[in-house]
Order: C-alpha cells, then structure tokens, then sequence
C-alpha cells in the first residue's frame, strides 16, 4: 500500500467544519508534499487548530470530505485517531494534549502504546527507560517520572515535542504536525526544536507547522498555506516572500510599519524598586522600574523570571529583599494585596492560572472588576456586560457571542480575553508572562500599542517573554536573568534580538549527532 | 509553587461532574436543541402536572387546592436544604452534611425552648447559630486545610448525627413547642401556606445572592478555577469558607422550618434528606442555565419529584412503580438533555 | 397489587354491619381495653449457668429496638447471663450477618434476633447453629415463614408469646385485627377507613392482612383507601398521607400499622389537618406515640404488647432450650391504650398490667431453689 | 557589537543551566510530613488495632482468630463494592448505583436457582451478566449522551431498587440456595474464610487492571483531564463506558458473593452498601498515592471503618459512640492528612 512514491503526503479536500452552526472552516483543499516543512498560517481563530485536529481524528470534519494520507482516502466520517496515528502522524497540539496527573513516561505511553512484558503487565521499566532515551535524545532535561502538572509550561511543551519527535518506528512516512510548539519556548529551546525539524526533514520525514512567529516560519517552512475566516486563501512556496507579504495575505491588507518605540521621559519616578529580592531560584535580584517604562525580561528556560513577575504579584514567597510600590514600602502577601496596589500579572499558563474555561467569556474578561459593578444593593449586570463586549471588541476577540465558554475560543483570543481583563483595570505597573503566546502577528502589533499607550499614561510595565523579537520591539530596557540573579542590561541600540539571545544561552551544547 | 486546589488531581471531589465542561452557551442557546435542553425538564414538569391534573382516577383530587398546597408545603424544607447545598457546590466542592445540619438545628431550637426554656427567638437563633457553626468548621477544614469535602462533610454528619441520638437518645422532643412556630409549618396566608412563602423567601434571598452579589460570582469562579481565582485577586480561602458557613446558615434555617412543619424534633439524622437535595441541585444543572446549579432549576428539580409522588399516590401506583418512575424519570429528563445536546454537536465528546 | 383500592369484599353487598359483627367487635374492645394479658408458666428450670447471649438489633437508632435490647439484657441479667448489644445498622454492608458472625466468633452462648428476620442473615445463621449457638427470636421471623420464603426454620427459639398467638405471625395478625375491632367499634359499624400498611416488611404484611379481613366482614365498613409505604417511601410519608387524605373526604377512621409512620409525618399531617373527626388507630405504643395520645391530637389510640414482658419471655425460652426443654409460651397480651385508658405516666414506656418480672422471678427462682 | 552592561558579572556561557526538581512525584515524597500524609490513615488503622487488642473489656475477643476472621469476611462483600466504584471515580465520574446493582445481581442469582431451578453457574453468570448490562447502559448514557453520572446513576438505582421490589414484592429469596454457593460464604481454607479470599482475588485483578495495563492507566487519564485524553487520541468515549461496564462487572460479582454470605436475597435495593463503599474510596485518596483512588487505599479504608465497629461492639459502646467515633475518625483522619501538607508546603493557601 505505501509502494510507489507519492506526490502527496496528506491532501484535505472538501474540509467544512461547523460548531453549534457556525463554520469554522469553509471548503478547505491542501495538499503537503512529503519531505516539506509545511507552514499553516492565519489569524487567530481563523481555523488552524480545528483543521489540524481534523487531521488527528479529534474533531470529525463534517460530511463530504475527505482526507488522504499518502495516496489512502479516508471519508470524513471513517476517519479517526487510530487512522491517523496508524497513518504516521503525530501531534503537538496547540493545548498539548498532556494529561497532568500522569507521569512524563506515561504521557508517552498515551500515544506510543505502552510496553508489555509477557504481553499482558506493563513494562514500567521499559517505558522508563525508552522514554528516557526521547527526552535525552530531543535535550529535555526533565525526569520522567515527574507528574506532568509539576512541570513548568515551557517544559511541558518540551514534553509534547520530544514525544512527537520519539524516534521509535522511524519512517520515511511519519508525519509531524505541530501547533505552535514555541509560542512559549525561549529562543535556545525554539533553536533546538528547528534544528530537530530539519533533522527529521532529512530524514524525508513532512512537517506540517503552525506558528505566528513569521520569521521562523520564513526560516524553514518550504510552502505556506494561509487561512482566512476558515477559507485556504492562498498556498504557495516561501521563496521571495518576506513578512508584510505574508501579513497581507492573513490580513487581506497591506502590512502596517512597526511603530518605533518612544523613549522614556529621563526623570521619571520608579514605580517600582526591588533590591536584593530572593525567592525560589532568584538569589538577588535588584530591578526598578520607572513610569513611562516598558522593561523587558529575559533569560533560559527556568531562570526564574516566572517567579520573578509572581512574587512581586505577591503569589509566590518572596524570602528576603526590599520592594517598593511607588516610593513606598510594600509587603504583597497576596495577589490581591497586589492588585490593590496597582499591580497586574498575565501569567503564562493561561490554562491552569488564567482561565475560567466553563463560563462564558464575559464573565472571564469581568473576573478582575466583580465588585466594581456592585451598585450598593445589586450587580450592575447589564453595564457589566457592555462593559465586557466593549472589550471583546476593542481587543479584536473574535466569538460567535460573548456569552461563549471561554474553553470554546481559539488559543489566541483567549489569551487576548485575559490581557482585557487586566488592561481595563488601568494597573499602575503591569506584570506580563508571555503576554502574546499563541497572539497572531498583526494582534501581537495591536496589543504592544496598548501596551505602549498604558505605559504612556504614566504606568510601567515589566515583560517577560521567550520571543526576544518581541522584547526588541516592545521593550525600552531589557535585564537578563542567569543564575538567579540579573547578569546584564541592555538599553538604547544595544537592545537587539541577537544580543538578548548571546546573553542568555550558556554554551549551546550543539546536537552532536547526525 | 503556590498551588491554590490542594491535590484536585483525578477525583471528581473538588469540582463537581456537571461543571467539568461547558455544556453549551449559558443561557442563551436559541436553536430547538437548545430549548429542549434547557427547558427539558420544565416541560417534562409542566406535562406530568397536566397528565395527574387530567388523568380521571387522580384529577380531582389532584387538582384541588389542598393537595396543591399539600404538594408545595412538603417540599418547604426540602427545598431550602437543597438551596444550602448550592453554595459549597457552586464553589466546586460537595457538601454531603447539610441534611445533617439541618437536623441538628432543629433538634437543638427544639432542646433549646422544651428542655431548657428559652424564648422562642433565642432558640431560633441557636438554632441558625449552630447551623453557621458547624458549616464554619467544615469551612475551616475544607478551606484551610485543604481537606477532601466529601469526607469532612461526611464526617461531620456521621458525627452530628451521632451527636443528636446521644442526646435525644432515640426519642422525640415534641413538648412545649410554642404554637408561633408550629403555626408557621400549618397555617396559610391568602390560601397559601406560611412554610412555602418561607421557603420561597430564602429561594430569592439566595437566587439574590448568587445572582446580584459579588460574592455569587466569586463563588463560580473559585469552583470553575481555583487558581485563576486566586490570581484575579480572589481570596479563596475565605470564599470556600463562606460557602460552607453559608451553607451552614441556610441548613440552619431549614431546621428551624422542619421543626415548625414536623411540631417535634425526631432524632433522625436528616441522612434521608441529602439524596432528594443532591438530586434537585443536579437536576438543576441542565436547566435554563445549562452547566451550573441555579436556584430556579433547583425548585423546578424539586417540585419534578414532589409532583410525582403526589400523583402516584392519586393513582393507586403501588410503591416501586413511583420508584421505577422516579429513576425513569431522571434517566428521561437527562437523556432529553443530553440528546439534544448531542444532536446539536455530534462532535461533542 | 393495587396501593389504593376500594375494598371489593363479598361484604359490600350489604351496607350495615351485622349486629353480631357490631357486638363482637364491641366485645373484642372492651376485652382489649383490659388486657388480654394472662400469666408467665409457674415452673421451669433453673437459670442455666455462665451462659452469654447476644441480642442482635436490626438498628439501634431506632428507640424502639434499642429499648427492646435493654429490656432483654435485663431479663437476661435477672438469670446471671452476660447480655451483650450489637447494632445491625440497617443492615448496612450486611451489618445484621456481621452482628452473627461476630456473636459466633466471640463464642456466645445464644443469641436473640430483634427486628432482624432469618432470611438476611440465614446464612449467618446456619453457621452459628453448627457452632452451638442458641437462636432465638424476639421480633424476627424464622426461615420457615412464608414471608422469608419458606426454606427450613432455624430458630431454637422462635418467638411464641402466648397460647393463643403461639408465633410471630398470629401475634402480628392479631395486632391488625384488633385495631379492625377498634375502628369498627368507635364508629358503631360504619368505618371508612384511610389504611396506611407497611409494604415489603415481613410483620408487615401479617398486620395489613388481619385488618382487612376482619374490616372486609363488617359489612357497612370498607377500607376506601390503602397506601401502602414500602421502606423506600418512608421520607415521603407526609405527601403520601396528605394526599390520600384529600383524596377520601369521606374517610372517618385513619389506621395506620405502624407507629413509627406517625413519627415520620402523620402526626404532624393530622395536626394541621382540618379534618378533626377522625378516629385514629395505631400499633404498638411506642413511647412517642403515647405522648401524641396524651396530647388529644392526631393519633387517639395505640395497641400496647408488652415489650419488657416480651422480653421476659423470650429469655425464658432461651433459657429453657439451655436446659433442653420444650419452650411454653408466656402469656402476653394485647391491650389497647388511649388517652382514658391504660396511659402509662408521661415519660415511661407501656409495661401492661401484669407484673412479668415478679413472676418470672419466681419461676426461675422457685426452680433453682 | 553586544554590549555588557556592568552589572554583569558572570559570563554568558559558564552559568549551569538551573537543575530542575519536580515538586513533587506520586509516592516518592519521603519528608515526615509526606510520610504522615501519606500514611496517616494506616497508622490510624494500625493504632486502632493496637487499642482495641489490648483493651482488657475486648481485648481477648478481639484478638481471638474467629473475631479477626469475621471482621475480614463480613468487609469482603463491602470492599467488592467499593472497588466496583473505583474504575468510574478513576475515570472521573460518581457511580451512586454500584449498592443498587450489587442488590439486583444478588436477587437475580437467587431467583434463577430457586424460582426457575437453573444450575448454580448459569444463575451465577446471570447475576454477573445483570451487573454487566446496568453497567453498560450507564456506560451508553453517561458517555456517549454526555449525561450527568451522578443523575443517571441515582436514576439507575432508584429504577433498579423499584424493580427488585416490584419482583421479590418485598420479601426475601431463600430457598434452595445451593451449599456450593453459600460455604463460599461461610467456609475457610488454611484457616482464611473463602469470601475473604476471594474478595482478596478481586482486589489483586482490580489492583492489576488498574496499574498495570494501558486500560487502568487510560482510566486515570480520562479522569485527569478528558480533553487532553481526547486530544492524544483516547477513545474517551470507549473508555468512560468501559468503567462503567467494569463497574457494573465487580458490582455483579459483588452480588453473588453477597448471596453467598447471606445466603438469601433480600428485597434490600442495596442503597446502604453505597455510603461505606463511597467512604473507603474517598480515604483511599489520602493513602499512598495521594490525590488518587487505589485499591491498597480501599482496603485500608474499608478496614478502618470495619475495625472501629467490631471493637466498639465488643466494648459494648451504645450506638451512637460508634457513630461519633467514626465522625470524628474519618475527620482526624483526613485532617491530619491535610494538616501534615499544609506544614510541608507553607507556600499552599
Ligand atoms: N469546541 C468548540 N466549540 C465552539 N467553537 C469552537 C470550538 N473550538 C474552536 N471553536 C471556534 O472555531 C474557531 C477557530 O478556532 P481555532 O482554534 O481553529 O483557531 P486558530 O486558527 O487555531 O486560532 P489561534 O491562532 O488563536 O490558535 C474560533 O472562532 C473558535 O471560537
Ligand atoms: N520555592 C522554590 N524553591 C526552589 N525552586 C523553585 C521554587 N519555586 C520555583 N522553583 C524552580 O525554579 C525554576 C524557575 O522557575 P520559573 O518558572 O520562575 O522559571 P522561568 O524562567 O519562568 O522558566 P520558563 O522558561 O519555564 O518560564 C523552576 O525549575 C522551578 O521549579
Ligand atoms: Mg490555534
Ligand atoms: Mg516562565
């Protein structure tokens, strides 16, 4: 069956998908040549996830189309997830599918199968032991009989790629379909996963990819497909585009310049001064951040810039130090003693941290301003409510209805709900974990200018974020955090992506084979 | 790593099953499917009602305002100690100790004016006090502690009820209850009985206050997610805290208005109730507002049951055809709803 | 297999009660309200020695039960026995077998079964009687009745109260027919009774059974409504009752076979009732329905069975299977108690009028002298 | 070209790289607070037996062969029911019909030998068949039309206690229960009851089901996160059924060796043998493997509980001790549990 070489490795024809009566997908053809990096691009919730699950056999595609994996159709009404993995896919979804209660080895066996001896108990040894290999093999240093829910997201979503990349039953014919494998990865680990990318392209192996990061996607996909509201718009080879042409085809507009970020005022006051704080993996860190100030933080996978932004969130203990909140002594036992004194945080694992995910996304993007809509005998309902649509709609959140389950939105709009949950409470020095993950670019553009017009307003703001790009373009000053403690500044023309990424990597352990 | 749900992991104990995933737009699902399913057992309601009203052999009677008021009246306390189960479960944990409670508070208003005297508002007030108490401490212990409610709950009734048959040893406390308050569990007002207005009252003070207070809404959002609670600013502790002691409050009341109805403080310990408030609270979760409890889909799970006790009864069905009828009842109710759903979204797990 | 049904006894053709229905009835009352109690056997053998027994309840949050359990360990005491209580719980997780088994493991020398009938626990049962444990019954219906499906007895000691109720069954039966006789009396012939009867219980059935035969041969009485309250159904006894109240306007007699259904919702339903007209009969006075009675409301009357004389019994028989003689019965009655008559004071339980206790006294004393 | 601020004083390329440690791995905290979390319940346990044994007013009874055989076997046919349960709670779903199913297989078996005279091992595969196909139709309703378990398992058993009614009309089955079947019950080999091995048997087979094949892990998995299930491409759908036929499986089991042990089948609709079974589980999350159900925690858990009522009754405490006992019990228990966390981890709310 898998004789004879094929033109295509998978080809979707007639792909339609509704929810609760709306499409999502209209009518989608796309074919991927075997061996090609693969890049699905398109706006948030423009369909990219819904197709690639379509794909795995999670969401059935609705009736009349088919699916067609190395010359073998499958209607969409037989296909499944059995059919896709025995069809040599295998998935980074862009929720991981990791189940945190589970072991790192067992999150393996999920999807490889589980070893047996005899053919009935499980090997646990032998499953240990092979998933150590994959970890080893993909450079994630992670223990694998750690519970998944003890992970940290970054290593989590190392977690889900070295399963995809496990190389037992290697093959010419397996497929990779990653969903935005480094919204939240760090430019080193980013680094490493392309590498293993082309790696497994040499191989003769199909990538199919979905980022929002278009540099990397430029840097090694081989052909694009763009998504536009759930219709393909347009397909064709990287070579001679570059970035705006790609925006313009997601957009269906010419790309907007970047604006060019304004510098401070000189004299500003600190909003806030930290000295000598230690707390988890940070063994000093002095940090102070003025009005008007967008200040960047940057470091490795687990240098602690996380504990960073939550212990002055006051959600993590801090051991010793001095804060100060606006010239004042502060002590944040709470996130809530923080909130009262003006503070925000988006953290970075929206699912476990952030979301609200069965109740509506109004309720979610109101979660920060409850007691604000008590009018003294009752809930200001209604207000609350315009309130919150005014926001779905300045934010650019795209859902059917704001009364939505926030589960229901795609990956970016969700994170653009939580970003509008805290900029409506104007917080005098905004705390931002990654803020753009899974933010499609000309969203990510939209929301650095609301950071800037916050900042500009007086406030400050304090970001980490793994995409140094995106400290470059945002950022007036960026601190580097290595070994728990502040090793380097960068300001003015030395705040560059290339420098931000020489600071942070320590010795890039180069993969050696192959 | 500041972890706000102390080992949720894979029991279902912290979040109760029907809030896992959203079922479906709250409450403003328009399609047919969407009707049928958050008006399913509304209907199936309103029919039996029709079907017992119409029916030759129970319609009369059915009809008649006394077995109206008879129906309604019964379900009083019923309906108040599922209303005290709404809170800890709107705030994700399950409460297994409010029949208990409930118990335990009409025994002591009861102890309080026959065995020691006291005015009738002191011991009310005992009474409601002890309710508040014991839901503090289950509070404390599910809140602070981070203790599995399910067992701190049942452990708390297995002990309350140990506590009431130790000191009622087995018997009834029926001597001087003031008249005031048996009155209230006999008499009407304007052809309806007292005990249902009272019931009704508490219904809309907690519709009020899940609805139109922030802490209503404090409280969903900790059973949806405990740690993004947190992180909004919420304090949790406190909120799961109330939820019980709230729970308590209300558990607290129903014993007052079980002691009117009943004239007597029996030394049951209220295990009977739990179940029939269990029931009404998730019935309630796939009704109007599909996916979470609500006060209006508790009363419409309450009287769903109480409807067809009294007609059975009508009809002469010997005991296990309103059993067979009660559980074919709730598989119908929920199987309307979940097929509906599905019919909806075939993709939906 | 109808809950409410008109009676449709061959009596219904006649609309008045035969006077010599009337007048037995009258008779069975008067009787009734002295004490069909007559005496305990004068001899027997002495107190068998250094003997233990189990008395195992159904459920000791019932007061009844656990009041049934003291009054045997009394007896028991009186004989120089070691009297020990294990609770059934409800027969939960098999609480009542457990209750056995461990009287075997311990290594008693009998056991008495309250309230806990031979079919649950038969195959506990079967493996105390090969380890030589004594079974007897004070409340609990042996293998062989048909209620537990009619396997082979294997009580030592069934419970045999007196000559003329010589088993559980007729003893409960009679139970039934007495508070017919009640109900046909106190409306000189013409009771239209509401019957409430306790369904899927095996003593149950025997009460119901003894009411409505005897109400189907009074010809001007008929039983308009049964509602038939299975163990289930108990928490909604209120609704039930209230609703077959309303649906019978006609009815002037409420009989209900069990007096703990009072407890559980017909008291206070008949309080608040408008209909004051009724003649209510109970069953067996148990101490919270003789505080209904005292009060003039709701429940009027009650069918005392001496639970304390029982016991006395019971432990005498047990007694005299020690000492491998033949059981004789003891002489317990049926006396009916309303607020005039037979009411024990406020506070105590219904002893009956025979002083049991002395004369078992003697009985066992006498022998051992 | 890249220009070091002076605050940095360490060179990019010799900081390590930060040696990640998980906070925390199922069964491997060894702090004494982990410890006392962790084995708290069976310390418990363990010092419960301690008391009761060297108690002079029940030491000796207790000690003696016959009363820790009985202890055992009157649990064997309770932990049955308990772990039936376990395969649902792994899965993330309540299962309140598992007494109910166990009542019906048990009247089934007994009415195939004694009112249809069918051969033992038919009437057996019957019973168990019964409890496949309640199990299986739960399975159907709950997973494939996404209805709320706890309705439609209260449903199913409410149906099923109104049928075992309906058919046995409230008496009880006893005659002609064969011997092979009830010295099952009453029986020993090397001195060890029959029943208890057996229920010894079922544990070890529901104890490797459970941990050691891809189902049991599968199990946990749907019940941790059915979304993440789902997305690694679990049939969630197959497996919610499949603990809920498995349940139905141990249910059915459990209800012949309740026949066994009884040999009789009552008219019970087996509603009281859901509480204790739903306690064990539950304690089962605070042992071992904290957080999660395990079949070594059930058995804890069902002992606990079994321990406290031989020795009470043996001390001759009046019923309400026992019940206050165990109230507290199960809240010292999960206190301590809780409590030892808190102290290992100041950080938790
Ligand atoms: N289970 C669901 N129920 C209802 N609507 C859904 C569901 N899943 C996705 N959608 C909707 O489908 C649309 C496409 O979502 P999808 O996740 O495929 O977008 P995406 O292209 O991956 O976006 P992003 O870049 O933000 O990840 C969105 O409007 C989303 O709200
Ligand atoms: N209280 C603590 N004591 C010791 N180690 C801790 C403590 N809190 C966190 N850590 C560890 O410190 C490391 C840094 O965590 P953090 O999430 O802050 O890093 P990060 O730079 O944000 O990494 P990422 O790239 O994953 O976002 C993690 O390995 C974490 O487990
Ligand atoms: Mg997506
Ligand atoms: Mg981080």
């Amino acid at each position: 069956m898998r004789s004879g070489p094929s033109t295509t490795a998978i080809r979707l024809t007639g792909i339609n998908k509704t929810f609760d009566g709306i499409p999502v997908l209209r009518n989608v053809d796309c074919s991927i040549a075997p061996g090609s990096v693969h890049a699905l691009l398109g706006g948030n919730g423009s369909g990219k996830s819904t197709l690639l699950k379509i794909l795995a056999g999670v969401h059935p595609a609705d009736q009349g189309g088919t699916i067609t994996i190395y010359g073998r159709a499958y209607a969409a009404g037989s296909y499944g997830p059995a059919i896709a993995r025995q069809s040599g896919l295998r998935f980074v979804h862009q929720d991981l599918g990791l189940v945190p209660d589970l072991t790192v080895s067992e999150n393996f066996a999920l999807e490889s199968g589980y070893p047996r001896r005899a053919g009935m108990a499980i090997s646990w040894r032998g499953l240990r032991r092979s998933t150590r290999q994959s970890l080893e093999s993909a450079h994630v240093d992670v223990d694998p009989q750690t519970l998944v829910r003890d992970l940290r997201p970054s290593d989590r979503t190392l977690v889900a790629i070295a399963r995809a990349l496990r190389d037992s039953d290697e093959g010419s014919h397996v497929t990779l379909v990653l969903d935005e494998p480094t919204a939240s990865l760090p430019q080193h680990e980013a680094g490493v996963l392309l590498e293993a990318i082309r790696r497994c392209q040499s191989r003769g192996q199909t990538i199919v990819y979905v980022s929002h990061r278009l540099s990397e996607v430029l840097e090694i996909a081989d052909r694009i497909s763009v998504l536009r509201d759930g219709v393909l718009v347009a397909e064709r080879s990287t070579a001679g585009l570059d970035e705006a042409q790609i925006v313009a085809l997601m957009t269906g507009q010419e790309a907007r310049e970047p604006l060019a970020r304004g510098m401070p005022e000189a004299d500003a006051r600190p909003v806030l001064t930290v000295s000598g704080l230690v707390a988890g993996p940070l063994r000093g860190v002095d940090l102070t951040v003025r009005r008007h100030e967008i200040v960047g933080v940057a470091g490795l996978l687990g240098s602690g810039r996380s504990t960073l932004l939550r212990t002055l969130f006051g959600n993590a203990r801090m051991e010793r130090g001095g804060l100060e909140v606006d010239g004042a002594p502060a002590r944040l036992r709470s996130p809530r003693d923080a909130i009262r004194r003006g503070i925000a945080l988006v953290p970075e694992d929206r699912g476990k941290d952030a979301a609200f995910a069965d109740l509506p996304l109004w309720e979610n993007v109101s979660a920060t301003a409850i007691r604000s809509y008590w009018s003294g005998w009752r809930m200001a309902r209604a207000t609350e409510r315009r309130d919150a649509t005014r926001l779905i709609r300045t934010f650019g959140i795209r859902t059917a209805t704001p009364n939505a389950p926030f589960t229901h939105l795609s990956g970016g709009n969700q994170q653009k709900a939580v970003l509008a949950r805290w900029l409506r409470l104007d917080p005098r020095l905004l705390l931002l974990d990654e803020p753009t993950q899974g933010v499609d670019a000309m969203a990510r553009a939209d929301i650095h200018e609301l950071i800037r017009e916050h900042v500009a307003r007086g406030n400050a703001a304090l970001v980490v974020s793994s995409d140094f790009e995106e400290l470059e373009s945002l950022c007036h000053r960026v601190i580097v955090l290595r070994g728990g403690s502040r090793v380097a500044e960068l300001t003015g023309p030395r705040l560059t992506e290339a420098a931000i990424a020489e600071l942070t990597q320590i010795t890039p352990k180069e993969p050696t084979h192959d | 790593m500041t972890d706000v749900s102390p080992d949720s992991a894979v029991l279902p104990d912290q979040a109760p099953a029907p809030r896992r995933t959203p079922v479906a737009v709250v409450g403003r699902d328009r399609s047919v499917a969407g009707v049928i399913e958050r008006y399913g057992l509304l209907l199936l309601l309103v029919g039996m009602v029709v079907f017992f009203a119409l029916l030759p052999s129970s319609g009369e009677a059915f009809r008649s305002a006394a077995n109206i008021n008879s129906v309604l009246a019964s379900q009083a306390v019923g309906l108040t100690v599922a209303l005290a189960l709404l809170f800890p479960m709107a705030a994700g944990s399950f409460d297994f100790s409010v029949g208990a409670v409930t118990a335990t508070s009409s025994v002591m208003a009861a102890a309080a004016v026959s065995h020691f005297g006291l005015p009738l508002f002191v011991a009310i007030l005992l009474a409601v006090a002890s309710g508040v108490v014991a839901g503090a401490v289950l509070g404390l212990l599910v809140a602070r502690y981070g203790i599995n409610p399910f067992i701190a709950t049942l452990g708390m009734a297995t002990l309350l009820g140990g506590a009431i048959f130790a000191y009622t040893n087995g018997l009834q406390i029926s001597k001087d209850i003031p008249e005031t308050l048996t009155d209230l569990g006999s008499l009407s007002v304007f052809g309806i009985p007292r005990i249902v207005l009272a019931a009704a009252l508490i219904a809309v003070a907690v519709w009020f206050v899940m609805r139109h207070t922030p802490l209503g809404r404090h409280l969903f959002a900790v059973g949806s997610n405990a740690s993004a609670a947190h992180l909004v600013g919420l304090n949790v502790t406190r909120i799961k805290f109330l939820s019980f002691a709230l729970s308590g409050l209300v558990s607290g009341v129903a014993g007052v208005l079980l002691l009117a109805r009943q004239g007597a403080a029996t030394s049951d310990n209220g295990m009977n109730m739990l179940f029939p408030a269990l029931t009404a609270v998730f019935l309630s979760t796939i009704v109007i507002e599909v996916g979470r409890p609500s006060v209006l889909g508790t009363v419409i799970g309450v009287l769903f049951v109480a409807v067809s006790v009294s007609g059975l009864t009508l009809v002469g069905a010997p005991s296990w055809v309103s059993q067979v009828f009660n559980g074919a009842a709730l598989l119908i109710a929920v199987g309307l709803a979940g097929i509906s759903r599905r019919g909806a979204d075939p993709a939906r797990l | 297999a109808c809950g409410t049904t008109a009676s449709q006894s061959g009596a219904d053709t006649s609309s008045s009660t035969s006077a010599a229905v009337l007048d037995a009835a009258t008779k069975a009352v008067e009787s009734g309200y002295a004490g069909a109690y007559s005496e305990p056997p004068k001899s027997g053998p002495k107190p068998a020695t250094g003997k233990n027994i189990w008395v195992i309840t159904a459920w000791q949050q019932v007061r009844a039960l656990a009041y049934q359990a003291e009054q045997l360990t009394e007896a028991a005491t009186t004989l120089g026995w070691k009297a020990h209580t294990c609770d059934g719980l409800n027969n939960a997780n098999g609480g009542m077998a457990t209750c056995v088994r461990q009287a075997t493991a311990a290594g008693a020398s009998g056991i008495v079964l309250v309230s806990v009938d031979c079919a649950p626990v038969r195959q506990a049962l079967v493996e105390a009687k090969k380890a030589g444990v004594k079974i007897a019954s004070f409340s609990g219906f042996d293998c062989d009745d048909p209620t537990q499906d009619g396997s082979s007895p294997l009580f030592d000691a069934p419970a045999g109260y007196s000559a003329d109720m010589p088993n559980l069954a007729s003893f409960y039966t009679r139970l039934g027919t007495m508070r017919a006789d009640l109900a046909i009396a106190k409306t000189q012939g013409k009771a239209k009774v509401l019957h409430i009867a306790f369904h899927g219980i095996a003593f149950g059935s025997y009460v119901a059974k003894g009411f409505a035969d005897r109400i189907a041969a009074c010809g001007g009485c008929e039983i308009v409504s049964t509602v038939k309250i299975a163990p289930a159904d108990v928490p909604n006894i209120r609704q039930k009752f209230e609703t077959a109240l309303v649906q019978v306007p006609q009815a002037n007699v409420v009989a209900v076979d069990v007096d703990h259904f009072f407890v559980a919702g017909i008291q206070p339903a008949l309080v608040s009732s408008p209909r004051k007209d009724l003649v209510v009969i109970g069953n067996e006075c148990q101490i919270d329905n003789l505080d209904y009675i005292r009060s003039g409301k709701g429940q009027q009357f009650c069918l005392g069975a001496s639970n304390a004389y029982r016991a006395y019994t019971t432990v005498d028989a047990l007694n005299r299977v020690f000492n491998g003689e033949k059981i004789v019965p003891g002489g317990v009655g049926i006396q009916i108690v309303d607020k005039d008559h037979n009411l024990p004071v406020p506070g105590a339980e219904y002893v009956g009028p025979v002083d049991f206790a002395g004369l078992y006294g003697k009985t066992w004393n006498g022998s051992s002298r």
